[in-house]
């Protein structure tokens, strides 16, 4: 059926062809800063958190919170162009300037609404703004500017903050068998504490029920989502990262009701099928290259997708941070807390797990091998950037590794998630051109290696 | 033992200048070496063991040019210069390294050493929680049992309760000396040049714990009775801030009219204020580590559980330990220096430096890429702080 | 294949363009780049055909390439890194890599035997590394460009700079001269620093013999030794290193 | 008193990166003249130049001058100073002589910026960008050189533009190239300079506004002669600066005048004979007489 592939001339106006089912998950976070608006105005309790892969997600959703995340509130600063002036506010209240972009737009929004504009959101604050927060609630996960920069705001709120603990990323310290326990115990000890804390602050008691239903949506959430991004192997490739970074809140964070959330995805998985089914592409142009994205989008530009996309290059996978695992097997586990605790942990221990037999001991490295041979990249496109740390350091051995171990080339191109200044599109495009020749050669040296793609 | 021929801050002057120069001594003689990154790995197991403990630092005086194929630029230039130096095969007499997972990018150094460097047969990355919390200090304990157990294979040796106790007294006195050794800042003039003081702490830093204790005691005896001091000089400084292990900053510092008589810094007296407590076992190490030591990379709040935060006693809960020192050393003035990229001192910047207003005391902060050549832009500053407290 | 082929570099230096034929190159021009790209490409095309005895009318296809080459009115737009390979694999058949030392930045490229692209860095963001440090100090040495590279060859101890910016050199450059510094040796310092950035781009691409070293840097025989001796190989240099890409683009345009 | 000291006079020299400046001031603090020439390679003859230079012009002799204060990036190469003074609080002194009033000075020199807070004349925070050559005096001549202008006309011409080009790029070596880029894309020449200096106002300012701004605030440096950077920086602020009449001097004037202060401090506490080896004879005599 090669006529299925060529799109019909009406849908031809974008490159990339969007899945329709992507648009409700996107319009999910939306509602999520209406309804804490609307809470705050109502004088109900409002939350700050980071992305703490569902440890304080669910807890708090359990206990009827309104969430909102700056780390995503900055992306949609970063992608509707309002970033810079409080980029600019953040280094007038004396924090350095070479620090995580996220970090610096949010506290600059947080100086203007408390220091400038009496307690109210700024005027020129994106899709309404974020309300203030009654409880922060920072996460040691990840990076240590998602604790660190909860603690600098405490410099505008006197609301309240917990910091959500978790082990680091897969090494073979952590995951040694008898380690995994001790894990466990570790995270339901602190979620307990936790609980506890939330129960004293909000004076009531935790919905015990309502938590374990949430974890089960949850779980489901994240198994139709794996089984969408596990569809994307195929060629041409279903789905395009751009449809991935709009749609992921929902799974990422729980962004919205939960339950809509679930038919979403499960919307989506239809979609992704039928494509499968009818070979239809994600870019409306014949997949020439299959690319895998790292690290963290130029949520600015992100319309030169579209541009490679003319040039046949889909994007099949991107930032293994946004992706949740496989969820684990937890009809076993009675303790809803202990669930809790294992699904999280899961994020750290599977999308990382530690492959010490393949004589890697670097699990970022490890990811990405793993996701160039899944999904059979011609070619990365690495972005690390100015102001994330925690993103680019590694970002080196990958490119060595694969290019080593798999015959898999980079394009490098350095830019940033919030700084539009240091990204350019147009000199990117034409490196790009170069860069097809470097992924045509290591086509057929992958070739002669017997790699199947 | 084997190096006699010199004495006193002499001695210490010539291991700051050749810092493995006594460890590869000893390592020709059969003691195993083991470099440790951070602060964090629990030194009193190392020494239980037999094991020589060695603390990694760059070298700001050597260009990065190896690092780059590993890093990229955008990153804490203290670890890259350590891995370019690794890269350069500087390490090459260790037989161990420690890492421990204090931030995300000193992490990291041990996963590129695994990657890239390869050079000790032996590594081990420590995991440390965030918090202060119980069950946090009960999960690094955990964390420093796996390391024990896996470096009693480094040591060919078990540790015992005894070991472990003798380790944590010679630490407990190295504590004690160093904080002997800073006393000696706090006449005025100091006794000792901050410079002098650094060069002491580096040499510490590459010694087994008994060879510093008794350089330590020889030092504070010197210095004491030396004829030649210090001269007078119009301010007094704290210096804050993350690894600083070169005398450049310092010397730059006491150029501009101004005495360093102490600091906050984790080459300083980090690691030195508090002593491991009794009885002498893991938890102990955990509870010394995690909670004791003042370092940013620690989430710590005024109290457990609070519901409202307070922003002021919030401060105070974090910084009275060094509005303790300003008093004690009688500080005019606080330097905050950090390196580029320090995202756990960053974000600590305008909130410490509002605790230093509230105080009273005034401040500038300085952020150099961990180089001798980016001290020079930094003078003209120092010394204008220097004319406004004047 | 028959007609004429023109390629255009236009550099933020320099402006090159050559005409060639099925084969070879019938004329080369370089002029300056003035501030106006659109103006430059005019001159230096005008300038090559006039050398090659052609009009306009003969070309049959044209590419452009570098800072300004969207503004050249070219058939078509292509990345120096394309260029610089194809330019570099017909004059050097077995140069497996490319050292292209520009004016506002470096690239580094390793080939194949068709000259096809394999991999490439390049520098980014500031402008440290590039060509564009020579030009700057040549003028407070107050010395002519192709002065640099035989002068910085006397340098007994070659001058250490603290900072990598172009534009803070100058004022280090000057200190050092206050300093006693011989401009020999400030000169040599330079060349070490540029060939250190270059050397530490050359991370992920695989520097294979041999090496062609090409772009208005290539004209410092002080540099070209400076980086022989960082990467440890023997630089191939074309006798007109600043019109290879230009070249490239024409073969190209050739198809 | 006022007879000695009315023979008692003092300098000030300010050897910066492009421009080396010196100032003469009497025993009030009243400036008897300056002059302003090119700092060359070799800061030591030229401090001595602009010290006859200056001299000359304030029809003094050397040996009337009490006390010389030395500043600037170049204030270790003035053998003869009596004294070196950081630029940073000798600009606050001078601003602060000329606008008493002055809550915040914005300095951009040959190759940096730099924002002082300044209380009761005293210099009491500040900042300097001193890692990037972007947002400094030399960004401009860079522009200049790029679009073959003078430099005192490019003020001007920026003047009739009312929508600025947008300079992205943060090195002073790509931005060249932008300007280039606008050139060919046929953007008018006002539009470009005056995006040129809404560039650098903006890195100032937010240079600036770490020190949170206070009016009244005080513009100068070479940059501060230039109508078009000084309707940016009042743009970019948001509030009005004043200029002194020549924006150059501040720097030696406050360093004269610290010197007068330095050399009266002496003198009152008796130590003065001891600083200065060669003493006119007026001097010996006041501090005699002061004993």
């Amino acid at each position: 059926m090669s006529d299925s592939v060529a799109p019909a001339k009406t849908e031809q106006k974008r490159a990339i062809n969007r899945l329709k089912s992507m648009y409700p998950l996107r319009n999910l976070v939306a509602q999520d800063y209406i309804n804490t608006l609307q809470a705050s105005n109502e004088g109900k309790p409002t939350v700050w958190a980071m992305l703490n892969y569902w440890e304080g997600d669910l807890p708090l959703k359990a206990m009827g919170l309104n969430i909102v995340y700056p780390e995503n509130y900055s992306t949609l600063m970063a992608s509707s162009g309002t970033a810079e002036p409080f980029l600019d506010a953040s280094d007038s209240d004396g924090f350095p300037t070479h620090m995580c972009g996220y970090g610096r737009s949010t506290i600059g929004y947080s100086f203007r609404m408390m220091k400038q504009n009496d307690g109210k959101i700024p005027p020129e604050a994106p899709m309404g703004g974020m309300a203030k927060p009654t409880l922060l609630l920072g996460s040691g996960i990840i990076c240590d500017a998602r604790f660190k920069w909860f603690q600098a705001l405490s410099r505008y709120f006197d609301a309240p903050e917990w910091c959500l603990e978790m082990p680091m990323m897969g090494t073979f310290e952590g995951t040694e068998p008898d380690l995994e326990e001790y894990q466990v115990k570790f995270l339901v000890r602190e979620l307990r504490d936790f609980i506890a804390f939330l129960e004293k602050l909000l004076g009531k008691k935790m919905d015990w029920a309502k938590l374990e239903e949430l974890i089960e949506v949850g779980i489901k959430i994240h198994e139709t989502c794996w089984q969408i991004h596990e569809l994307r192997k195929v060629s041409p490739c279903p789905m395009h990262s751009t449809d991935f970074w709009s749609s992921m809140p929902p799974a990422l964070f729980f962004a919205g009701d939960m339950y809509e959330a679930l038919k979403c995805y499960q919307d989506m998985l239809t979609e992704v099928q039928e494509r499968v089914k009818n070979k239809v592409a994600a870019i409306n142009y014949p997949e020439k290259y299959r690319i895998v994205f790292a690290e963290l989008p130029p949520w600015h530009s992100l319309k030169f997708f579209d541009n490679l996309a003319e040039m046949g290059w889909n994007f099949v996978y991107e930032s293994y941070g946004y992706h949740n695992p496989r969820p684990p097997d937890l009809s076993k586990v009675s303790d809803p807390v202990e669930k809790l605790a294992r699904l999280s942990r899961n994020f750290v221990f599977n999308v990382h797990p530690y492959a010490k037999a393949d004589g890697i001991e670097n699990p970022i490295v490890e990811t990405y091998l793993r996701i160039a041979k899944g999904w059979k990249a011609d070619g990365l496109f690495l972005h690390p950037l100015i102001s994330c740390r925690a993103a680019s350091a590694g970002l080196r051995s990958v490119q060595d590794q694969l290019q080593k171990r798999l015959d898999v080339p980079t394009l490098w191109v350095e830019g940033d998630i919030i700084d539009k200044r240091v990204f350019n599109p147009q000199e990117t495009l034409a490196r790009a051109e170069a860069f097809e020749q470097t992924m045509e050669h290591y086509r057929k040296v992958r070739k002669s290696r017997g790699l199947d793609w | 033992m084997a190096i006699a021929t010199n004495k006193g801050l002499s001695l210490a002057r010539e291991i700051y200048a050749d810092r493995s120069k006594r460890v590869r001594e000893l390592r020709r003689d059969g003691k195993k070496i083991v470099g440790y990154i951070c602060l964090y790995p629990p030194v009193e197991i190392i020494t239980a063991l037999g094991l020589v403990p060695f603390r990694i630092f760059g070298d700001m005086s050597e260009p990065i040019t190896a690092a780059d194929r590993v890093s990229t630029t955008m990153v804490c230039p203290f670890v890259r210069s350590i891995l370019d130096l690794g890269l350069k095969g500087k390490f090459d007499f260790l037989d161990g390294v420690v890492g421990a997972h204090t931030c995300d990018i000193g992490a990291g150094i041990i996963l590129q050493w695994r990657d890239a460097i390869k050079d000790a047969p032996f590594t081990h990355l420590l995991d440390v929680p965030h918090t202060d919390h119980a069950p946090a200090v009960d999960y690094f304990e955990g964390q420093i049992n796996s390391f024990k157990r896996h470096i009693e294979e480094l040591a060919g040796e078990k540790l015992t309760d005894d070991k472990l106790k003798k380790a944590c007294e010679m630490h407990n006195e190295q504590r004690k000396l160093v904080r002997q050794l800073y006393d000696l800042r706090k006449p005025d003039p100091p006794l000792l040049s901050s410079a002098e003081n650094l060069e002491v702490m580096v040499a510490l830093s590459s010694l087994p714990v008994e060879e510093g204790n008794s350089l330590l005691e020889d030092i504070i005896q010197e210095v004491t009775e030396r004829k030649v001091k210090p001269s007078p000089k119009k301010v007094r400084l704290l210096v804050w801030g993350p690894v600083f292990d070169n005398t450049a900053l310092y010397d730059l510092i006491e150029s501009a009219d101004a005495h360093v008589v102490v600091d906050d810094t984790c080459v300083g007296t980090r690691a030195f204020w508090a002593d491991v407590k009794p009885p002498y076992n893991l938890h102990a190490l955990a509870q010394h580590y995690l909670v004791d030591i003042k370092c940013p990379r620690t989430y710590r709040q005024a109290e457990p559980f609070e519901t409202r935060r307070d922003y002021d006693k919030d401060l105070d809960s974090r910084f009275n330990y060094i509005k303790k020192a300003i008093v004690d050393w009688g500080v005019n003035g606080v330097v905050l220096q950090s390196v580029k990229y320090c995202d756990t001192h960053g974000y600590e910047v305008p909130n410490l430096r509002h605790y230093l207003d509230t105080l009273g005391i005034p401040s500038i902060y300085i952020e150099h890429d961990y180089s001798e050549r980016s001290m020079a832009p930094i003078k003209t500053r120092v010394e204008a702080f220097v004319e406004t407290l004047g | 294949m028959s007609g004429y082929y023109l390629g255009i570099d236009i550099g933020s230096v320099g402006s090159k363009a050559v005409v060639i034929d099925g084969s070879r190159i019938i004329s080369s021009a370089v002029i300056p780049s003035g501030t106006n790209y659109a103006t430059t490409s005019a001159a230096v095309k005008a300038e090559v055909l006039k050398l090659a005895g052609l009009k306009e009318g003969d070309i049959t296809a044209s590419a452009a390439t570098g800072i300004g080459g969207r503004n050249a009115g070219a058939g078509s737009y292509h990345s120096v890194i394309l260029c610089d390979a194809r330019g570099v694999n017909l004059t050097f058949p077995a140069a497996r890599s490319i050292i292209d030392i520009g004016g506002q930045g470096s690239q580094l490229t390793s080939i194949n035997e068709t000259g096809q692209v394999i991999d490439f860095s390049v520098s980014e963001i500031c402008a440290t590394g590039s060509a564009r440090l020579l030009q700057v100090v040549a003028r407070i040495l107050q010395i002519g460009i192709e002065e640099i590279g035989p002068l910085s060859m006397k340098a007994v101890r070659p001058s250490n700079f603290s900072t990598s910016c172009t534009v803070f050199l100058e004022t280090e450059v000057i200190t050092r001269i206050s300093q006693g510094d011989k401009p020999a040796d400030i000169l040599a310092g330079i060349h070490r620093s540029i060939a250190e950035k270059i050397s530490g781009m050359a991370r992920g691409v695989a520097l294979n013999p041999e090496v062609a070293v090409i772009g208005g840097g290539a004209l410092d025989i002080g540099l070209i030794l400076a980086i022989e001796e960082k990467l440890g190989m023997k630089a191939l240099v074309p006798e007109n290193p600043r019109i290879i890409a230009a070249l490239g683009a024409a073969l190209i345009a050739r198809g | 008193m006022d007879i000695i000291a009315s023979k008692l006079f003092f300098t000030g020299i300010d050897i910066g990166s492009t421009m080396s400046k010196a100032a003469v001031v009497d025993a009030e603090g009243v400036m008897l003249g300056y002059v302003i020439g090119p700092t060359g390679a070799e800061h030591r003859r030229r401090a001595n130049m602009v010290m006859e230079d200056v001299l000359a012009k304030c029809g003094v002799s050397l040996d009337e001058i009490a006390y010389i204060i030395s500043t600037g990036y170049g204030r270790v190469n003035v053998p003869f100073a009596d004294k070196q003074v950081t630029e940073l609080t000798c600009h606050a002194r001078g601003v602060a002589a000329l606008f008493p009033d002055v809550r915040t000075a914005i300095d951009i020199g040959g190759q940096d910026a730099k924002v002082l807070k300044i209380k009761n004349g005293k210099l009491v925070d500040f900042l300097t960008n001193d890692k990037c050559a972007a947002g400094t005096g030399r960004f401009l001549e860079v522009a200049a050189e790029t679009l073959g202008l003078e430099l005192n006309e490019m003020g001007r011409i920026s003047l009739q533009s009312d929508t600025p080009v947008k300079i992205n790029s943060l090195c002073t070596i790509f931005a060249q190239q932008e300007i280039i880029a606008s050139l060919s894309e046929g953007k008018p020449l006002p539009d470009i300079l005056a995006g040129v200096y809404i560039a650098i106002a903006t890195r100032v300012v937010k240079l600036a506004r770490q020190l949170k701004v206070e009016p009244p605030v005080v513009f100068t440096g070479g940059v501060a002669k230039n109508g078009g950077m000084v309707k940016a920086i009042e743009a970019v602020l948001g509030m009005p600066v004043s200029v002194p009449p020549e924006p150059l001097i501040t720097g030696c004037l406050g360093a004269a005048i610290l010197a007068r202060d330095e050399a009266f401090k002496l003198i009152n506490r008796g130590e003065y004979k001891l600083q200065k080896k060669q003493l006119s004879e007026a001097y010996i005599e006041f501090t005699e007489k002061t004993r």
